[in-house]
C-alpha cells in the first residue's frame, strides 16, 4: 500500500503543481519540493521498517485490475527496487533544486511533467504485474517528451520525438514479447496472467524463449543504451533542460538495466545464457564507442552522454556475465552514475545558463572566476573515471572482476574503457576550466560574467559527492541489501554454481 | 410455357408491326411532301422576332427538382407495386409494413412541402419572412450557386417560366 | 419466405427496438425541421433522439440474441455497436452544433442526415442477410455523400466540399458497384443471400463453379475495402476528408468505417471466409499495407483533416489485424479485440475531429492547417489537452484507451500467430508516432501572439462533446474492465448464434 | 421463361460491368462518369436477375429493386452536385476536381 | 413447331392489322368528332363541309398533311428530331398491346400487362423531351421540359393509383381485372377516388386540356412541336388522340368492367364505354379552362399524390378486414 501511495503522492502533486500555477507561478516547485521530500521520506521508512534483509521481498501488494486477462496493480519490492526507488526519489529532489531558477516558464507544466516522470519510474520499479510495468514504462515517456520538447534547447524538437520513437518501437517489441509470454503461459497452463510471480515458472520451448527474450532485450537496450541503439541518447540529453538531463541519465537510464536484471535474466535464464556472447559482445563495443565517441566531442553535454554510453556498456557486459561480483557491481555502477551523470548534468546545465553556450571550445579557465564550480567538477570527473574510492570504481571494478571470471577476454577489452574514461574526463576539466578564459574562440565575453556556484547549487552538489564517497567507502551497505536479489538472480541463471554473494546477511539464505 | 411463347410472339410481331408502319407513314409523307426553299425557312420560329441567342436555355431550377423527386417516388412506386401483387400473401404484416413506408413517404412529402420545394411559383409578397428562407431553401436545394461571392453572377433564372 | 417474413413477434420488435426509436426519431426530427425550423430546436431534437436510442437499449438486450426474420439479427454485438455509434454521433453533434452556426449554409439538414447516416449504420450492425447489408450500407452512403457536400453552397469551403462530395459519390458507387457485382456472382454460386448459409463451397457437389465464387469474394473484399478505405482502395480518402466538412468527416471516419467493419466482421463471421487461404492472404498483404501506407502517407501532411484520414487508413490496416485474427478457436478474443479497438478508434477520432471543428468556429474558415495550431496549448489549454489525449491515443500510448485498444490488437495477433503483421504493426505504430508527436509538439510550442482566440459563438455543446469523449479515452485506459466486459459479451454472443430458420435452396417457383 | 443458360446472363452482365468500369476510369466527363456507374449497378442487378433465374427464387428480384434503389438515389445526388459543379466551373471535366491535395 | 410460328402469324397478323388500322382511323376520325362535338357543346358548327356533315374532312386532312413538306430545321439535331415523334405514336401503339378488348381478341395476354401499360406511356415522355431538345428552339425547349416535367409528375401517382385495382383484383393482368369484376362489380365503385386520381392523370398524361401547357398556344406558341410540320406532326397529333383512347380503354378496363356488359356482344360494350369516356375528354377540353402551370404542378403533388397514396392504404384496409 505505501507503494501506492509513493506512486499516488507523485502523480498527484503533478496534478496539483499544474493546477497551483494559476495562483502563484511560485507554488509549483514548492509543492514538487515537497511531495519529492515526502517520497523521500516514505522511502526511508521502507528501508528501515524493513532492514533485516529477510527474504527477497520485501513488500508486496496484489489486487485485480483487469481480470480478462489476468492482469492485476502488482507490486513488490525486494533490496534492488529500494536502492533504486531512493535514487530516483532523490536525483528527482535534486532535479527540482537544478530546475529551482533555470525554468521560469510555465512552471507548473513542467513540474507536472517531471513529478509524472518519476512516478512513471518509480512504477516501474516496483510493478511487478507484466502488463502493469509495461503501463508505467510508457507512462514515464510522455511528460519526459514534453520537457525535452517545451524546455529545452535548440533542437529540441528532433531529439524528443527521436528519444519517444526509439523508446516507444522498441517498448512495442516488449508488448508483442510480454503477450505472447502471457499466451504461451495461457496455453501450456490454462491461467491467463501477467503476474510476475506466476510467469517465472512457464515452461517455454527453447526457440520461443530466445525470441520472447529478444523483444524484452531490445527494449531495455534502447533504453539503457547499448551500442547499436543508442543515437537517441546524445540528441535527447544534449537538448534537454539541465533537470530532464539529470532525471534521463540520472534514472531513466537504469529502467533499462533494472528490466535486464529483473525480467530477461529470470524470465529467460537459458536463452539469456545463450545470447550473452552477444550481449556482452555489445555491451564491450558501447564502452569502447562511448568512450570514443566522448573524446571526440565538443559539446560537454554530449560528451557526458557519451560517457553515459560507455557506463552503461559496462552493465550490459554485466548482467550478462551471470555471477554475483558482476551482478554488485552492475547494481553499485546504476547507483554511481545515477550520481555522477547527474552532477555532470547539473554542472553542465550550471555552466550553459551562465554562458549561453555548451561549446566547450569557446570555455576555458573557469578555475579563476569560479573555483568551487571547478572543484566540484574535478570530483565529479574524478569520480567518472573511476578513482578508487568512490562508487564508481567499486562498480565497474567489480563488473570486471565478475567478467573476467566468466568471460576473460571481455573483460580484459571492456577493460581498454576504463583507461579511456580518463582521457575524456579530464579533458572536460582542462577545456573547461583551464587554460585561457574564453579558450579557442575569444569572441566568448561570457566568462567575466560568469559567477561561482551559489548556495543552492553548492546544497545539491554537496548533497551528491556526500552519497557518491559513502557509496565509495561503505558499498557494503548496498551489498546487503541487493544480495537476496542477486541471490534470486543466481538461482535462476544456470551458472548458479558460484553462489560467492558479497554480503552478509542475505547470503545464507 | 406455350402460352408464355404465344403471347411475347404476339407482342414481338405487334411491336415490328408497328414500327414498320411509323416507317412506312413517315417514308410516305417524305415522298409526297412538296419541296420549298424561301428566305426564313431555316431560322427558328420565335414569334416572328428575330431569334436572340443560343436556344440553349438554362432551366429554371423546379424542373430539376421534379426530376429528382420523380426519380425517388417512382422507386416508392415499385416498392408498392411489389408489395401490391403480394397483397394477400403478406396479410396483416405487409400491411402495417407498407403503411410505415407510406406515412414515412408523406412525412417526406410534407417535408419537402413545407419547404417550399414542391412550389412552382413564389410570390415573395404573400411570405412571411420565415416562409421566404425556408423558400430559398428549396432553391438552394435544388439550384446551387445563386449568388456566391466570387463568382461569376448567375443570370436571372429564367423569368419567363415563373410569369 | 413470405411466411418468415411475416411473423414478426413481440420479442424480434423489442430487440428491434432501438432502431425503430431511431428511424422514427428521424422522421420526427424531418418534421421538426419542416414544421419548427430553427438551428437549436433540430439540434436538440437529434440528440433527444441519440438519447432515447441509448435508452431504448437495455430493453433490448433483454431479448438477445434475436433473429429477425432471416434479414437482420439482434444480438450483444450488434448492441455493443449501436451503443458505440450513437455515443459516437451524439458527440459529433454536439461539436457540430457551434460549427454549423457560424456558417452560412443551411444547417438544419445536417442532423437529418446524421441521423440518417446513423439509421444505415444500426442497420448494418445487425445485417445478417445481403438485403440488409446493401440497405444499410447506401442508407449511410446516400447520407454521407449528402454530406461531404454539405458546405457547397459556403462561400470558403463550397469548392472543396463539392469536390469531396463527388469524389465520395463517384468512388462509393464504385464500391457498391463492385460490392453488389461480388454479391451477385455468390449468389449465383450459393443460390444464399443469408450469410451463415454462404458456407464455402463444397466443389464435390457440383453445383458450384468455383472461380466464379471466389472472384465474387473477391470483388465483395474489394467492394468493403473501398468503403473501409483500406490500402490499395484509398485514394479518395484523404480528399473527402479534407473537403468535407469538419463534423461529416468525424462522420465519415467513425460511424461509417464502425459500422461497415462490423457488418464485415458478421458476414466473415458467419460465413467462414477466411477458411479460404487464399482470401486469408489478400487480407494479410491489403492489412499490411495499409498499415504502412496510411502511415507513410501521414507522415507528409500539414492538413490535419488530410493527416487524420491517412491515419484511419492506418488505423483500419490495425483492425484487420484482429479481423484476421477471426478463426477457430481464436475467434472470442479477436471479437473482443475488435470491439474493444473499435470503440477505442471511434471516440478517439472523433475526439480529434472535435477539437478541429471547434477551433473551426471563430468564422468560416476551417483551422485545419497544422500552423493553425502551434502553440496552441497556450490559447486553449482544455482544448489542446483533450486533443493531446486523442493523439496519444491515437498512437497507443497507456492512460489512453488507444493503449488498451492495442494491448488487444497484440493478444489476437500474438494468440492468431499473426507474426509477420504484428511486425508491420509495430513498424507502422513507429511511424505513425512521428507525425503525432509532430502535432503534439506544434500544439505545445510556444505561440507569438499570445491572445486567447475569440470564438464567434458558444462553445459549450463542443465542450460538453469533449468532455465526454475525454473522460472515456482516459477512464478506460485507466480502468478499462467495464469496457471489456462488454466487448465480452459481444463476443460470446456472436459464436452462439441464435438459430435462424432459413431454408435451404429450395425450389419455390415463383409466381409469373 | 425461354431457358438461357445462366453463364450466359453472367458474362453478359460481366460484360455490361467492365464496360462501366472502364468508362468510370477513363471518362473525363463526370457525366458520362456517373453513366458508367449507372451502367456498372445495372449490370450487377442484371447478374442478380439472372442468378434468381437459375435458383427459381425472388431474393435475387428483390435485391434488384434494392439495386434500383441506389442507382436512383445516386443519380439524384449526382445529378445535383454535377449541376452545382457546373454552376461553379462551367464545365464537367474531372480535373476541375483536383483542389485538394497535400 | 413450324405450325405454331404460323399459326400465331397467321392469327395474330389479322388482329394487329385490324386493330392498327381500326386505331389510326379512329385517331384521325377523332379528330374530326372533337371539332364537331365543341362545336355542337359552344353551339356552333364546327367542320361541316366536306362530305356528309363534313365527315369527309378527315380525308382532307389526311391527304393534306401527307402532302406537305418534310422539313427539317437546318438548325436542328436531325436524327433525334425524327425519332422523337415517331416515339409517341410506337408507344401508343404499343400499349394497345395489353388491353382487352374482348374474351378472345387481344393482341397479348401479359401477366404485367398494367405494368406494360404503364412503362409504355412513361415511354412517351421522352417523345416531347427530345422533341423540345432537338428543336434547337426556345419556345420548344421550354414546352419539352413543361411537357416531361408535366408527364413525369403525374406519372408517379398514375400507377399508385391503379394499385387499389390490382389489390382488389389481385393480379396486373388485365383480363384478370376483368374478370375480377365480372365477380365484384366494377371496380368504379370501391376505387371511386383511385378513378378520379388516374383520370385526371391520364389527362395529364395525355397533354390533354386543360392541361395541354406544354404546347399553350398562349405562351409559348405550340411548345415541343413548334418547329414540327407536316407528318411528323401529324404524329404528335395522332400520338396525342392515340393517347385519349388508350386512357380511356384502360379506364374502361379497369374501372367499368370492360368488355362486360348484358346483351348486347362484349366487344361492342367495349367499344361503347370507350367512346363514352372519349366524348368525355372532348367535354372536359370544352368545359374547363387551362390552369396555370404551377398549379398544374402543385396539384399534383400536393392532392394527387397524397390522395392516391391515402387512397391505396384504405383500399388494403378495406380489403384486409372485410377478408379477416
Amino acid at each position: 500500500m505505501i507503494l501506492i501511495g509513493l506512486i499516488a503522492i507523485l502523480f498527484g502533486a503533478g496534478l496539483l503543481c499544474w493546477a497551483s500555477e494559476r495562483y502563484n507561478p511560485q507554488w509549483p516547485k514548492w509543492i514538487a519540493l515537497a511531495a519529492l521530500v515526502l517520497s523521500l521520506v516514505l522511502v526511508a521508512v521502507l528501508a528501515t521498517a524493513s532492514a533485516d534483509h529477510s527474504g527477497a521481498w520485501l513488500l508486496r501488494f496484489e489486487a485485480a485490475w483487469i481480470p480478462r486477462f489476468g492482469i492485476g496493480l502488482v507490486f513488490a519490492i525486494d533490496g534492488l527496487s529500494l536502492l533504486l526507488l531512493a535514487l530516483t526519489v532523490f536525483l528527482g529532489v535534486i532535479a527540482v533544486a537544478t530546475a529551482w531558477k533555470e525554468i521560469t516558464h510555465r512552471s507548473g507544466f513542467f513540474y507536472f511533467n517531471l513529478l509524472w516522470t518519476l512516478a512513471g519510474v518509480v512504477g516501474i520499479f516496483t510493478a511487478l504485474d507484466l502488463f502493469l510495468f509495461f503501463f508505467f514504462w510508457e507512462v514515464m515517456l510522455i511528460p519526459m517528451y514534453f520537457i525535452i520538447a517545451i524546455w529545452g534547447h535548440e533542437n529540441r524538437t528532433y531529439a524528443a520525438i527521436k528519444f519517444f520513437i526509439f523508446t516507444q518501437v522498441s517498448g512495442l517489441l516488449m508488448l508483442l514479447a510480454i503477450v505472447v509470454l502471457a499466451f504461451s503461459h495461457y496455453h501450456l497452463t490454462g491461467q491467463l496472467t501477467f503476474n510476475y510471480f506466476d510467469l517465472l515458472q512457464t515452461p517455454l520451448p527453447p526457440q520461443l524463449a530466445y525470441w520472447l527474450m529478444i523483444g524484452f532485450f531490445i527494449a531495455f537496450v534502447v533504453k539503457l543504451p547499448s551500442f547499436p541503439f543508442h543515437t537517441w541518447l546524445p540528441d535527447a540529453h544534449t537538448q534537454a533542460p539541465t533537470a530532464g538531463s539529470v532525471i534521463l541519465a540520472g534514472v531513466l537510464l537504469k529502467t533499462g538495466a533494472y528490466g535486464l536484471l529483473r525480467f530477461v535474466l529470470p524470465l529467460f535464464p537459458d536463452a539469456a545464457q545463450q545470447f550473452s556472447t552477444v550481449a556482452m559482445t555489445l555491451g564491450t563495443i558501447s564502452v569502447l564507442y562511448g568512450a570514443s565517441m566522448a573524446f571526440a566531442q565538443h559539446d560537454v553535454k554530449r560528451l557526458v552522454a557519451y560517457s553515459s554510453i560507455s557506463h552503461m556498456g559496462f552493465i550490459t557486459l554485466a548482467v550478462f556475465a551471470a555471477n554475483a561480483q558482476a551482478y554488485q557491481g552492475a547494481v553499485m555502477t546504476m547507483l554511481a552514475h545515477g550520481l555522477s551523470s547527474a552532477a555532470l548534468f547539473a554542472l553542465a546545465g550550471g555552466l550553459q545558463h551562465r554562458l549561453h553556450t555548451r561549446d566547450m571550445r569557446r570555455m576555458g579557465g573557469f578555475w579563476l572566476t569560479s573555483p568551487r564550480l571547478g572543484a566540484i567538477a574535478l570530483f565529479f570527473c574524478l569520480a567518472a573515471l573511476g578513482l578508487p574510492g568512490l562508487a564508481n570504481f567499486i562498480g565497474e571494478f567489480l563488473i570486471l572482476l565478475g567478467t573476467f571470471r566468466s568471460a576473460p577476454t571481455f573483460a580484459v577489452i571492456a577493460a581498454l574503457g576504463m583507461i579511456a574514461a580518463p582521457v575524456y574526463a579530464l579533458l572536460v576539466i582542462q577545456k573547461v576550466f583551464h587554460g585561457a578564459p574564453g579558450g579557442a574562440d575569444t569572441d566568448t565575453a561570457a566568462a567575466g560574467s560568469c559567477t561561482d556556484a551559489d548556495r543552492r547549487e553548492l546544497s545539491y552538489f554537496f548533497a551528491l559527492i556526500a552519497v557518491t564517497v559513502y557509496l565509495g567507502f561503505f558499498p557494503q551497505a548496498t551489498f546487503e541489501w541487493t544480495a537476496p536479489a542477486v541471490q534470486v538472480l543466481l538461482d535462476f541463471s544456470s551458472g548458479g554454481a558460484d553462489t560467492l554473494v558479497l554480503g552478509t546477511a542475505g547470503g545464507g539464505r | 410455357m406455350s402460352g408464355d411463347t404465344e403471347n411475347l410472339a404476339g407482342l414481338l410481331l405487334y411491336f415490328l408491326a408497328v414500327i414498320g408502319l411509323v416507317a412506312l407513314i413517315l417514308l410516305l409523307s417524305h415522298l409526297l411532301g412538296q419541296r420549298r426553299r424561301d428566305k426564313a425557312t431555316g431560322e427558328p420560329f420565335e414569334s416572328g422576332v428575330v431569334s436572340v441567342g443560343d436556344a440553349q436555355l438554362r432551366f429554371s431550377a423546379p424542373f430539376f427538382l421534379v426530376a429528382i423527386f420523380f426519380v425517388i417516388f417512382d422507386l416508392e412506386a415499385v416498392f408498392l407495386f411489389a408489395w401490391v401483387i403480394g397483397f394477400r400473401e403478406s396479410g396483416m404484416a405487409g400491411f402495417i409494413e407498407a403503411v410505415i413506408f407510406i406515412v414515412i413517404l408523406l412525412t417526406g412529402l410534407a417535408y419537402l412541402w413545407k419547404l417550399g420545394a414542391l412550389d412552382w411559383r413564389r410570390d415573395s409578397r404573400r411570405l412571411s419572412g420565415r416562409e421566404r428562407r425556408a423558400a430559398d431553401l428549396a432553391d438552394d436545394l435544388a439550384a446551387p450557386g445563386s449568388p456566391t461571392p466570387g463568382l461569376a453572377p448567375e443570370p436571372p433564372a429564367s423569368t419567363q417560366e415563373r410569369q | 419466405m413470405n411466411e418468415t417474413a411475416s411473423n414478426i413477434s413481440a420479442q424480434q420488435l423489442l430487440a428491434l427496438l432501438p432502431i425503430i426509436a431511431l428511424g422514427a426519431g428521424a422522421v420526427a426530427v424531418m418534421l421538426i425541421a419542416a414544421f419548427a425550423r430553427g438551428h437549436r430546436s433540430v439540434a436538440g431534437a437529434t440528440a433527444a433522439v441519440l438519447v432515447v436510442t441509448l435508452c431504448t437499449l437495455p430493453y433490448a438486450a433483454r431479448e438477445v440474441p434475436t433473429a429477425v426474420t432471416t434479414l437482420m439479427v439482434m444480438d450483444n454485438l450488434a448492441l455493443f455497436a449501436i451503443a458505440l455509434l450513437t455515443v459516437t454521433s451524439l458527440a459529433i453533434v454536439l461539436f457540430a452544433y457551434p460549427y454549423f452556426q457560424v456558417r452560412a449554409v443551411q444547417r438544419e439538414e445536417f442532423y437529418l442526415l446524421l441521423l440518417f447516416a446513423l439509421l444505415g449504420c444500426l442497420v448494418l450492425v445487425s445485417a445478417d442477410h445481403f438485403i440488409t447489408l446493401l440497405l444499410g450500407l447506401e442508407l449511410l452512403g446516400v447520407s454521407l455523400f449528402c454530406l461531404a457536400a454539405y458546405n457547397a453552397r459556403d462561400p470558403v469551403t463550397g469548392d472543396r466540399s463539392i469536390e469531396a462530395g463527388m469524389k465520395y459519390l463517384v468512388l462509393s458507387g464504385l464500391a457498391s458497384a463492385l460490392l453488389l457485382f461480388g454479391m451477385a456472382l455468390i449468389y449465383a454460386q450459393s443460390g444464399q443471400l443469408h450469410f451463415a448459409a454462404i458456407r464455402q463451397p463444397d466443389a464435390a457437389a457440383g453445383t458450384v463453379d468455383l472461380v466464379v465464387f471466389y472472384g465474387g469474394s473477391a470483388l465483395l473484399l474489394a467492394g468493403l475495402s473501398f468503403k473501409l478505405s483500406l490500402v490499395p482502395f484509398h485514394l479518395w480518402t484523404p480528399d473527402v476528408y479534407q473537403g468535407a466538412p469538419l463534423p461529416v468527416s468525424a462522420v465519415i471516419a467513425t460511424l461509417s468505417k464502425g459500422a461497415i467493419f462490423i457488418a464485415f466482421v458478421r458476414y466473415v463471421v458467419s460465413s467462414n471466409s477466411l477458411d479460404n487461404t487464399q482470401l486469408f492472404n489478400v487480407i494479410v498483404i491489403i492489412a499490411a499495407l495499409s498499415m504502412l501506407v496510411g502511415n507513410w502517407l501521414a507522415l507528409l501532411q500539414d492538413n490535419i483533416k488530410r493527416l487524420l484520414g491517412y491515419s484511419s487508413i492506418a488505423h483500419l490496416g490495425y483492425l484487420l489485424v484482429a479481423f484476421l485474427a477471426l478463426q477457430g478457436s481464436n475467434l472470442a478474443l479477436a471479437l473482443e479485440a475488435c470491439a474493444v479497438y473499435l470503440a477505442a478508434y471511434l471516440a478517439t477520432i472523433a475526439a480529434a475531429f472535435g477539437v478541429v471543428a471547434m477551433l473551426s468556429c471563430d468564422d468560416a474558415h476551417e483551422n485545419d492547417m497544422l500552423q493553425d495550431l502551434t502553440g496552441l496549448f497556450w490559447r486553449r489549454p482544455l482544448l489542446t489537452l483533450a486533443f493531446t489525449l486523442a493523439l496519444l491515443s491515437l498512437a497507443g500510448i497507456p492512460l489512453t484507451v488507444g493503449f488498451i485498444g492495442k494491448f488487444y490488437l497484440f493478444s489476437a495477433g500474438a494468440n492468431a500467430g499473426l507474426w509477420t503483421l504484428l511486425g508491420v504493426l509495430i513498424i507502422g505504430s513507429g511511424i505513425g508516432l512521428y507525425y503525432y508527436l509532430r502535432l503534439i509538439t506544434a500544439l505545445f510550442k510556444p505561440y507569438a501572439h499570445g491572445t486567447a482566440d475569440t470564438a464567434a459563438v458558444s462553445l459549450v455543446p463542443g465542450y460538453l462533446a469533449m468532455g465526454l469523449l475525454s473522460f472515456f479515452l482516459l477512464v478506460f485506459g485507466v480502468y478499462p474492465q467495464p469496457l471489456i466486459e462488454q466487448a465480452q459479451a459481444a463476443a460470446d454472443n456472436l459464436q452462439q448464434r441464435p438459430a435462424v430458420a432459413f431454408e435451404p435452396v429450395e425450389k419455390q417457383r415463383f409466381k409469373r | 421463361m425461354l431457358n438461357i443458360p445462366m453463364e450466359h446472363g453472367l458474362l453478359l452482365a460481366a460484360l455490361l460491368f467492365s464496360l462501366g468500369f472502364i468508362g468510370v476510369l477513363i471518362r473525363r466527363n463526370i457525366l458520362f462518369v456517373l453513366m458508367s456507374l449507372e451502367i456498372m449497378l445495372n449490370a450487377a442487378g442484371l447478374a442478380f436477375v439472372v442468378a434468381a433465374a437459375r435458383w427459381e427464387q425472388a431474393d435475387g428480384q428483390i435485391m434488384f429493386l434494392m439495386v434500383l434503389t441506389l442507382a436512383a438515389a445516386e443519380v439524384a445526388v449526382g445529378l445535383a452536385l454535377l449541376v452545382q459543379l457546373y454552376r461553379r466551373y462551367q464545365t464537367l471535366d474531372m480535373d476541375v476536381l483536383s483542389q485538394l491535395r497535400g | 413447331m413450324n405450325d405454331t410460328w404460323l399459326d400465331i402469324l397467321i392469327g395474330n397478323g389479322l388482329v394487329i392489322a385490324i386493330l392498327l388500322v381500326v386505331l389510326l382511323s379512329l385517331a384521325a376520325v377523332l379528330i374530326w368528332l372533337e371539332r364537331r362535338l365543341l362545336g355542337i357543346w359552344q353551339d356552333r358548327l364546327g367542320p361541316n363541309r366536306v362530305g356528309p356533315l363534313g365527315i369527309g374532312q378527315v380525308l382532307a386532312d389526311m391527304i393534306k398533311i401527307f402532302t406537305k413538306e418534310d422539313w427539317i430545321p437546318p438548325f436542328a439535331d436531325r436524327a433525334v428530331f425524327i425519332l422523337a415523334p415517331t416515339i409517341v405514336v410506337i408507344t401508343m401503339l404499343l400499349a394497345f398491346a395489353v388491353v382487352p378488348f374482348a374474351p378472345g381478341i387481344g393482341i397479348s395476354d401479359l401477366n404485367i400487362g398494367l405494368l406494360f401499360f404503364l412503362a409504355m406511356s412513361s415511354l412517351a415522355a421522352y417523345s416531347v423531351m427530345l422533341a423540345g431538345y432537338s428543336s434547337n428552339n426556345k419556345y420548344a425547349l421550354i414546352g419539352g421540359l413543361r411537357a416531361a416535367a408535366q408527364t413525369v409528375s403525374y406519372e408517379v401517382f398514375m400507377g399508385l393509383a391503379l394499385m387499389g385495382v390490382v389489390i382488389l383484383a389481385g393480379s396486373f393482368n388485365m383480363r384478370e381485372i376483368v374478370q375480377a369484376q365480372a365477380a365484384n362489380g366494377w371496380y368504379i365503385v370501391p376505387q371511386f377516388f383511385g378513378f378520379v386520381v388516374f383520370l385526371i392523370a391520364g389527362i395529364a398524361e395525355s397533354h390533354r386540356l386543360p392541361f395541354d401547357l406544354p404546347e399553350a398556344e398562349h405562351e409559348i406558341v405550340a411548345g415541343f412541336h413548334t418547329e414540327y410540320s407536316g407528318m411528323k406532326f401529324g404524329l404528335f397529333f395522332i400520338g396525342e388522340y392515340l393517347g385519349v383512347i388508350l386512357i380511356s380503354a384502360i379506364i374502361t378496363t379497369l374501372f367499368f368492367g370492360g368488355w362486360l356488359g348484358p346483351w348486347l356482344p362484349p366487344l361492342v360494350w367495349f367499344c361503347l364505354k370507350t367512346l363514352v369516356f372519349i366524348c368525355f375528354f372532348v367535354l372536359l377540353r370544352a368545359a374547363i379552362p387551362r390552369p396555370r402551370y404551377d398549379q398544374l404542378m402543385s396539384f399534383g403533388w400536393k392532392v394527387m399524390l397524397p390522395l392516391a397514396l391515402v387512397n391505396l392504404m384504405v383500399t388494403g384496409a378495406v380489403v384486409l378486414v372485410q377478408e379477416g
